[in-house]
């Protein structure tokens, strides 16, 4: 329901106030009080509220997908299959992958953070379609229930890539109802990216231009770029793996001619860039905090904002690297190969320019700063890491063994994860109006970010030694490593906790938090905490730049 | 339990000291890389740390010379990595003369081999040292994928198609076979080993056990038993083509395209006759796809090979269509 | 801006050449054209879609950002066939199968 | 951060103005830009088919050539004209909205949905078809009719899946549209639009032209491949 405003008006009619009873003074009227029973949060079309909507949902499936986690982990911890049945270990691994890349790490930061963002740091109202917003939650939800529906019924077995023939022809588990599962959440990623783009394109504030927006705004952008131009593609994928197995279609069966190679070009078309759907906006969140803590303008701001594009168009040139050994033509692979490379240099590009941000800054180590670190010396080593796999030659031996599982989860839990939980406690007094326990957030910082790598690093070793991924049982010369990483996961999953359990206490006993409790720039910081529905008393009018910490006057060109 | 803490894989054949000089390259460039980034942010967290609450430093803005610095040396460093993985990649793809030919099947959840000379082993190769082996592959179901990691090599066996790969071992030993992709229940399982002999072992091997057949004889008894001899008779009034002397040499299509007879064109003219009509011939013949096994089809690929003579030039070397760039080194 | 009132006898026009593009399709499949049947069937049909976009859908009326959306659409389309395409018309060509 | 202290919109604000946009034209100009976003998306989505199409034809050209032809010319041809026809009563629709004329707004909607299902109509009867003559892929495809033997037959299951996958998916989303022409035409007819509101026709109208352009491509390429022999 949209709000009309009357003349004199600037924010909605006051509702009756709450009593209040753990401060005297009656809280302000806010986007979290203004409205209070369950209709009011599933009926809202309030960017804000949806947000928490979809922190709710994701919240729970990060925790189903890390159960699914620690139970892969405990299973490795001797050689032989002895926790689990081989049928029931392939539906963990499988039901791991689907829900932390479907359902937690693709809409985590721009269904949450950015949602609740990005109309406030442009300085608008709403999304340009908050009807719409909600019903992307709800498609969202839907395709969750299915995917749920098809675990309880006794789960999928297919791997998250869902390789033909074996989805279509082989497998004997619920391959349609979670198909269909992706598929449906696969619309509430493109709803949610064309919102994006039209808000970002046409609902600025007046003197907002391109290149004053955030760098976490530019690189959502990005990111929606990927969420409509790919998305369409897995859904289809999706669509024809559950149609021939529903009806028989053979698109990709090998009986009929068919080419199962086809489904990986079409697979990873979407599913290369949905890398850089997680990897993106974690990347705008650390734009965020390292000027934030280092009270200095991004250095290089425009080739950072102009990298967030590069990798977004870059990252659909280079899906053939997942293919090298597939039976792809040995050209191709070389030519997926060279883009593979191109698509390095912005990161590597992002990386050197944090970095250069710190230089001679105002440098403090506060909790999300912590991450930004974190965040930056584990996506180097992803990155780096990555290299060897885009090297054609030496992919041949590491691809599907555990290196390309270390390096994709330094990618996504060690970038996107850490970019995450930087964001969420960046933003956390501004979203909740409380300050979190700053000393336990240091804390769990520092186990998440030992206990990740204690899980994944020696994985790296694993698969050059040649342990393949997926593998339920394994040769005895591999268990050392194995219980090391085991060991971390049992770390790592403490970290996870721990925020879990401190960030919920806050929301109610945590101190109240100002409009500002970083000094930070950027209009989010100029209204209150929390913000009121319509996000400001008035229209805000921009006159800086981007991340105006100091007088422009004072600037030193190096 | 092994207690030890392994750091490196065994090496066990030409290409493995290859693709472990292209690791440690890499490795030295990711330490380089990620310690200078590491002892950057450290030493700017500490020099710069904010010394009171309401600090501002002055602005820095971006600069050119520094985006193209940190732009241009990446962008050549991975270029040479590009075209050094590039040079390991085509010495992979492409295989020597002169190899041994193994013919290899997967299968839900087992490996099946056929040599030449008849002999057929499941979740076993043996195969001597220091000669280059060939490796023609398919898949009786899913994608599977032959992991050797002593010998750095890998390839999807894909159902429907062959494809190849080849190995020389460098070390008498016995290495582990992986299937590398996931293929349903017993993934895990379908693991195997491969043994490599010193060549008077392995020609003692060769001839212990029931040898019985050769590969391509079986294949004949095979092209006997389906009567493909009544068409494909040699003479100029045969419904079928000649197969004698078409292995590794071209063809003329119906459609005006020319190929190399390879394992894979027999293959699918066997179970796909009309997909590739020889010029001159009309689209007659029945599809044996599902009539034949997949092992059954190798006997009679290894059959017509051998119908090339002895040594029939690899087809590598005869098809190859460019110039020949990364050389096997020995 | 898409406010743009265009004329009935626009809509009428570009009907009647929809329709002739129809007919012309269906005619130039029966005539053998040799290896460029299909460039021509192709053409006829972009055209066609043209037309539809500009007129019917008014992007010869809008904003340069919806001139965007629609190049980008037909870029990415371009690059998924393009890419998939490499590797088809690629296979073999080292000589061994599967290479 | 400076600001200015004027609200959002004054008293005559339109009712269709929703409280997060400045104005009308700019609330419309979202409306557009988000429509042709989705339409990309559309693109991408047939695209995968059109891909797979693109392959597998080039393979298996003479599979196709003989499955193409056992595709009802006629038919497909009428129900080409169909949609092209729907296609301009849309527009005229669209026009009628902008320029005022509620009665032949709802007229040529009405009519749009009419020739929507003659063309439905049309789809079904050839499917009918297809299913008479075992052409829909799975254990009981035959190849008789279509002039293949052995293998070919294979390769023309893999036409027919495709065939059903692209017609079939394009018939869905005139499913979806007919339905939402019925409604916006139900708010044409209680007076909803105006001049300078009717963007929810305009909307339905890109969708409907779009499903129209994606047949402009599927008709050639499923039914006039190797007419020519």
């Amino acid at each position: 329901m949209t709000t009309h405003i009357g003349p004199g008006e600037t924010r909605p009619p006051r509702p009756p106030a709450p009593p209040s009873l753990t401060e005297p003074p009656a809280p302000r009227v806010n986007y979290l009080n203004v409205a209070y029973g369950v209709k009011s949060w599933l009926l809202t079309t309030d960017h804000k509220r949806i947000a928490l909507l979809y922190l709710a949902g994701i919240t729970m499936m990060f925790f189903l997908g890390g159960s699914f986690a620690v139970l892969i982990r405990l299973e490795l911890v001797t050689p032989a299959g002895d926790l689990v049945q081989s049928e029931t270990y392939n539906k963990l691994f499988t039901l791991h992958g689907i829900i932390m890349v479907f359902f937690f790490l693709i809409p985590s930061i721009p269904a949450f953070l950015g949602n609740f963002l990005i109309p406030i740091m442009i300085g608008a109202r709403d999304l340009a379609f908050p009807r719409l917003n909600l019903l992307s939650w709800y498609i969202y939800m839907l395709g969750g229930a299915f995917t749920i529906f098809a675990l309880v019924r006794g789960g999928v077995d297919t791997g998250w890539t869902f390789y033909t023939p074996y989805s279509t022809a082989y497998s004997n588990t619920h391959v349609i109802a979670a198909g269909l599962g992706i598929f449906i959440t696969g619309f509430s990623s493109i709803l949610t990216g064309l919102n994006f783009i039209v808000t970002i394109h046409r609902m600025r504030a007046p003197g907002l231009t391109w290149f004053r927006l955030p760098l976490f705004v530019w690189a959502h952008y990005a990111t929606s770029l990927i969420f409509i131009l790919g998305t369409p593609v897995i859904a289809i994928t999706l669509l024809t793996v559950v149609l021939e197995r529903a009806l028989h279609l053979g698109i990709y069966d090998p009986r009929l001619g068919g080419d199962p190679i086809l489904f990986q070009h079409l697979f990873w078309f979407y599913s290369h860039p949905a890398v850089y759907i997680m990897i993106l906006p974690a990347m705008g969140v650390v734009s965020e905090v390292v000027a934030c803590f280092s009270r200095k303008r991004i250095f290089g701001y425009e080739v950072v904002a102009m990298s967030s594009l590069a990798i977004a168009v870059l990252g659909f040139l280079v899906w053939g690297h997942h293919m090298f050994i597939s039976g792809q033509s040995t050209y191709a692979g070389l030519v997926f190969s060279l883009l593979s490379f191109l698509v390095a240099i912005p990161s590597a590009i992002k990386v050197f320019n944090w970095t250069a941000t710190l230089y001679k800054g105002s440098v403090s180590f506060d909790t999300p700063m912590l991450y930004a670190a974190g965040f930056i010396g584990l996506f180097t080593i992803g990155g780096l890491t990555g290299l060897f796999l885009a090297a054609v030659g030496l992919d041949v031996h590491v691809t599907d063994t555990y290196f390309v599982v270390a390096h994709f989860h330094y990618i996504m839990v060690g970038g996107a994860i850490m970019g995450y939980l930087g964001g969420i406690h960046f933003w956390w007094p501004k979203i909740t109006g409380r300050l979190y326990p700053e000393m336990w957030a240091r804390v769990a910082a520092v186990i998440v970010f030992a206990g990740f790598n204690l899980t994944f690093f020696p994985q790296f070793i694993l698969g050059y030694l040649g342990m393949p991924r997926r593998y339920h049982a394994y040769p005895e010369e591999f268990q050392v490593l194995n219980v090391m990483s085991s060991a971390g996961a049992s770390i790592l999953g403490l970290g996870y906790l721990l925020p879990m359990i401190y960030l919920v206490w806050s929301m109610r006993y945590g101190p109240r938090a100002p409009a500002n409790p970083w000094q930070a720039k950027g209009l989010e910081w100029q209204t209150a905490s929390p913000p009121i529905t319509v996000n400001f008393e008035r229209q805000p009018v921009v006159t800086e730049e981007a991340y105006e910490y100091a007088p422009e006057e004072n600037a030193k060109i190096v | 339990m092994d207690t030890g803490l392994p750091l490196f894989p065994e090496q066990a054949s030409t290409m493995a000291g290859r693709v472990d000089a292209l690791y440690l390259f890499l490795i030295a460039i990711s330490v380089f890389f990620g310690t200078l980034i590491a002892t950057l942010v450290v030493t700017f967290a500490i020099r710069f740390r904010r010394r009171s609450r309401d600090e501002r430093p002055p602005p820095i803005h971006g600069s050119t010379a520094l985006e193209l610095t940190w732009t241009l040396i990446p962008l050549g460093i991975v270029m040479v990595i590009f075209l050094w993985g590039a040079e390991v990649f085509f010495a992979m793809a492409r295989v020597p003369p002169g190899t041994m030919n193994v013919y290899v099947v997967g299968k839900r959840w087992m490996w099946k081999t056929q040599h030449m000379t008849g002999q057929r082993e499941i979740n076993e190769l043996h195969v001597p040292v220091g000669v280059p082996v060939k490796l023609t592959l398919t898949s009786e179901d899913v994608i599977h994928s032959f992991f050797v990691p002593a010998f750095r090599i890998k390839k999807d066996v894909v159902p429907g198609r062959y494809v190849t790969t080849w190995f020389q071992a460098t070390r008498a030993g016995t290495y582990h076979l992986f299937c590398a992709e996931y293929c349903g229940t017993k993934h895990s399982g379908m693991i195997g080993t491969v043994t490599v002999m010193e060549p008077a072992a392995f020609q003692s091997w060769l001839s212990g056990g029931a040898t019985g057949t050769s590969l391509a004889a079986a294949g004949e008894k095979l092209f006997t038993d389906l009567a493909c001899v009544t068409c494909h008779r040699g003479d100029t009034e045969a419904r079928g083509p000649k197969l004698e002397g078409l292995f590794g040499r071209p063809v003329s299509l119906a459609n005006g395209e020319r190929l190399v007879a390879d394992e894979a064109y027999i293959r699918e003219s066997i179970v796909n006759p009309t997909a590739k009509i020889v010029a001159g011939f009309q689209p007659v013949m029945p599809a044996y796809q599902g009539l034949v096994t997949e092992e059954g089809l190798m006997q009679l690929v290894a059959y017509i090979e051998s119908l090339s003579g002895p040594a029939p030039a690899p087809a590598g070397a005869a098809a190859s269509p460019s110039p020949g760039a990364g050389e096997h080194k020995p | 801006m898409s406010d743009h009132i265009v004329s009935p006898h626009v809509y009428v026009g570009v009907f009647l050449v929809l329709l002739v593009g129809t007919g012309l399709t269906v005619f130039a499949a029966t005539v053998d054209l040799g290896m460029w049947n299909t460039p021509v069937a192709l053409v006829i049909a972009v055209a066609k879609a043209m037309l539809v976009v500009l007129y019917f859908m008014h992007v010869k009326y809008s904003s340069r950002l919806v001139g965007l959306a629609l190049g980008g659409a037909i870029l990415w389309f371009v690059l998924l066939i393009a890419g998939v395409g490499m590797d088809y018309l690629s296979r073999n060509w080292v000589g061994t199968p599967g290479t | 951060m400076s600001s200015v202290a004027e609200s959002a919109h004054g008293s005559e604000a339109h009712p269709d103005l929703v409280h997060h946009f400045e104005s009308l034209p700019a609330q419309k100009e979202a409306a557009t830009f988000g429509m042709w976003v989705f339409l990309v998306t559309e693109v991408m989505f047939f695209g995968g088919l059109f891909l797979a199409y693109t392959i597998y034809r080039n393979l298996y050209f003479h599979a196709f050539v003989q499955s193409s032809r056992h595709l009802d010319l006629t038919l497909g041809g009428v129900n080409t004209a169909v949609l092209i026809c729907s296609s301009l009563t849309m527009a005229m629709g669209v026009h009628s909205a902008a320029v005022n004329k509620r009665r032949a707004t709802v007229g040529w909607l009405l009519l749009t949905v009419a020739l929507g299902s003659v063309f439905l109509g049309i789809k079904a009867v050839e499917y009918k078809d297809k299913f008479d003559h075992h052409l829909v892929p799975g254990e009981h495809f035959r190849g008789e009719e279509l002039h293949v033997v052995g293998d070919e037959v294979r390769r023309a299951q893999i036409f027919y899946s495709l065939y059903f996958a692209m017609t079939g998916l394009h018939a869905t989303h005139m499913v979806i549209g007919i339905p939402i022409i019925l409604i916006v035409a139900w708010m044409a007819h209680r007076g909803r639009f105006s001049p300078e509101y009717h963007t929810p026709v305009e909307m339905t109208g890109l969708y409907w032209h779009f499903v129209d352009i994606v047949w402009i491509f599927l008709f050639p390429l499923l039914y006039l491949i190797g007419r020519h022999h």
